[in-house]
């Protein structure tokens, strides 16, 4: 059975200055209950890896608020003004990353990939300083992997042994992440006994997963 | 007709019989509502979902069933709902027919900047740069001008989104399509002269002969 | 709704000289009925890409003992002799792929991205001749991407519009594929009507499919 | 006791509980016997399956469930059934914590050849290469010899799968350990002794002290 935890105990594993992989894309699959632990826990210097930063004061927009964060990288923070406040201050150091190339580049880490060559960005500012690579006459842009300490995932169901199952547009990055990072905490939905996930509706084995947040009291 | 409606509706005459669609936040969301339903044009969302509906009635809707401005929506009978990864993998890997989006510039060589404004306005490109750089057909939706100031202009001053050429411009005056020759005046808006086009763009127009009013698709009357 | 074909029309479609993507998994996962009429059709010089080629005289195995094809990108031919005997008389050419670097190619086709890189290979015989990409002083070894004109792949179930499900080990390579050819024909096991297969179960949208395989009479 | 069941006995402690195994098809499987069923290891096969199990009852096969080798196998409860790109971003991604693979020739810096044998030979390397690549330990199963010849060499005669060095060496005669001094013998098998190894090995071996009998988990006297 995979360890489990509160919110409470789970914030407690995270020191100060980790790197963190964040599920969610607005809000909208992001592990809240964790979050919501993690911005209480007076956290500093974290870096966050994640599309967005939701909504002021809602979800990754509360460790924006609590000041947890010192390094984003994020793929759109057009929605949460308090982050480009921060970011315009130099309070948070910001990378700017296209979705699909983040997605990649997550997905890269993971899959113990040197990067992948995509033609977004290129010729661009977000191009900047990057590597590109030329294959038979062709300029490609080099999207390097990226890779964290913890990642922190929400699921739809999961089971005693870890497994995952998410939702709808719920499901985004959780399941990229679950796979790039040392540590990955996910906030299930649901628990349930084993053997009631489907194997193939199970779209992160448990065996990647190291602890499950526990139901809210 | 509203100069939103226009664009709308002519944007919707672009988009093919059981193609797969993008609509951007905003005005290009406002396209779905003037497609004909029998088309069978399917609509995705870049954070993870093929088939996308409008939105659920009151009471109805679902917090994990959103689109990429993180808004519920619903889905249409034989919807799927795929991962980040998989999102930008028929973003990027041309399997998207057409996006339709914004512009803040697009310029004569058909290049588009519609993601940042340096110093004032840095929202991230979310997935702008893939979908322009992707897509079969990027299809640029917005009104001609920004407070009376051209938006079609000579050079983008803003930062590119990509350095690919967009496929159409339809605006609440005009369609015009980028091509090797420039830009192309394809239509003029239902009683649009060509000389006010010209007059509300700084980019050089590409005219030849004749150039006829945009088929809305509704009756003159109507209209 | 999706076109759907009897076996031997669909195989009609398939000119002499195509490049074909074919899943499955020493036939598990195949499109057993469509390799069937296949074989049959008396092509000639086809380009396979496919994990293996199953066993002599099965699936994969009848396209080449009908000397359908005249190359084949595959991981492994081990457990089929004619395959080899094929290779050794010069009769088809092999190209040789790690499986995870093949899959990783096919997905680069299907995604859009010029290449991968990856560590496996590396200084062995099998990256004779192919590009290294230095990052930070690290030596890479690019995969580059593959496409195809037709995928022939199979699934459990799909509906009406095309979208598809798989099963266990049937899984393998046939939602890979199924984004990296122009056009994609799948055998499903079942045809069920729109709105039967949950939009989380769905892992091919049916957008990607051109054609599904009729049942069998 | 068998070459093989030394080999298999002894393989079969390297695997720590909860940890994540693929295991070649031929000797490796057999290794799953010896696994205590409490250990909570869990076998994968990169055709695309987390937790599989032995060959199921006869008549209670299922042709979409199989190993690597395309036979038919079960699934311990709580498996999970993945395509091949995943199957191999768990190998490749560091998520695989040993993978047990027979070897042709395996040479005193560690390097490992399986795969081909030139003009004769040529099955392809399958996922040989990103096993030995990608996963966290790689561990040789193997006779110590083959038709009297050694297959542990002092530097491989035939094509590597990999320039990564494997992680242990397991035989009939002996289990030894690549590392930056070179082949370390570590343990013997029972009644064989360190001569007998030496001669049975054209490798150069480092021998440091005693080298103990392999622990086989079974009572001496049913050895």
């Amino acid at each position: 059975m995979k360890p489990h935890l509160k919110p409470e105990d789970a914030a407690k594993l995270v020191p100060d200055g980790a790197r963190l992989m964040i599920g969610g894309f607005m809000g909208v699959g992001s592990p809240h209950r964790l979050l919501d632990a993690l911005a209480q826990s007076g956290k500093r210097n974290l870096t966050v890896i994640a599309n967005d930063t939701a909504r002021p004061g809602v979800d990754i927009g509360k460790l924006i608020r609590a000041g947890a964060v010192s390094k984003l990288i994020a793929s759109h923070i057009g929605l949460n003004p308090e982050t480009q406040k921060a970011m315009i201050a130099g309070d948070i150091e910001v990378e700017l990353v296209p979705q699909g190339t983040l997605v990649e580049r997550i997905r890269a880490g993971g899959y113990g990939l040197g990067g992948v060559l995509t033609k977004t960005g290129l010729g661009t500012i977000a191009a900047e300083g990057q590597q590109t690579v030329e294959i038979d006459g062709e300029t490609w842009l080099l999207a390097k992997p990226l890779k964290a300490d913890f990642a922190l995932i929400a699921a739809d169901q999961a089971d005693y042994s870890g497994n995952l199952q998410y939702q709808l547009t719920a499901t985004n990055f959780n399941p990229i992440m679950a796979l790039a990072a040392q540590t990955v905490i996910c906030e299930p939905r649901e628990i349930l006994p084993v053997g009631m996930i489907s194997p193939d509706v199970v779209k992160t084995p448990g065996v990647v997963v190291d602890y499950l947040i526990e139901r809210a009291a | 007709m509203k100069p939103e409606e226009i664009i709308q509706r002519r944007v919707a005459r672009e988009l093919k019989p059981n193609s797969l669609v993008n609509l951007g936040i905003g005005l290009p969301t406002g396209v779905a509502r003037y497609i004909d339903e029998h088309a069978n044009v399917l609509f995705e969302s870049e954070n993870g979902i093929v088939g996308l509906a409008a939105k659920p009635p009151e009471g109805m809707d679902d917090p994990d069933l959103t689109d990429a401005g993180g808004g519920t929506v619903s889905a249409v009978p034989g919807a799927a709902t795929i991962d980040s990864a998989y999102s930008f993998g028929l973003i990027r890997g041309g399997h998207l027919d057409a996006t339709v989006l914004g512009a803040l510039e697009v310029d004569e060589n058909g290049l588009l900047a519609n993601w940042v404004v340096p110093g004032k306005m840095v929202p991230g490109m979310g997935g702008a740069m893939d979908l322009v750089t992707g897509a079969r057909r990027v299809i640029v939706a917005m009104n001609h001008t920004a407070k009376g100031a051209p938006k079609i202009v000579p050079k983008c001053t803003l930062p590119l989104t990509s350095i690919r050429r967009i496929s159409l411009i339809v605006t609440d005056l005009a369609v015009i399509e980028p091509t090797d020759e420039g830009l192309v005046l394809r239509e003029r808006a239902p009683g649009v002269t060509v000389e006010q086009i010209v007059a509300a763009t700084s980019a050089k127009l590409v005219i030849k002969g004749d150039v006829p009013e945009m088929d809305l698709g509704v009756a003159a009357a109507a209209a």
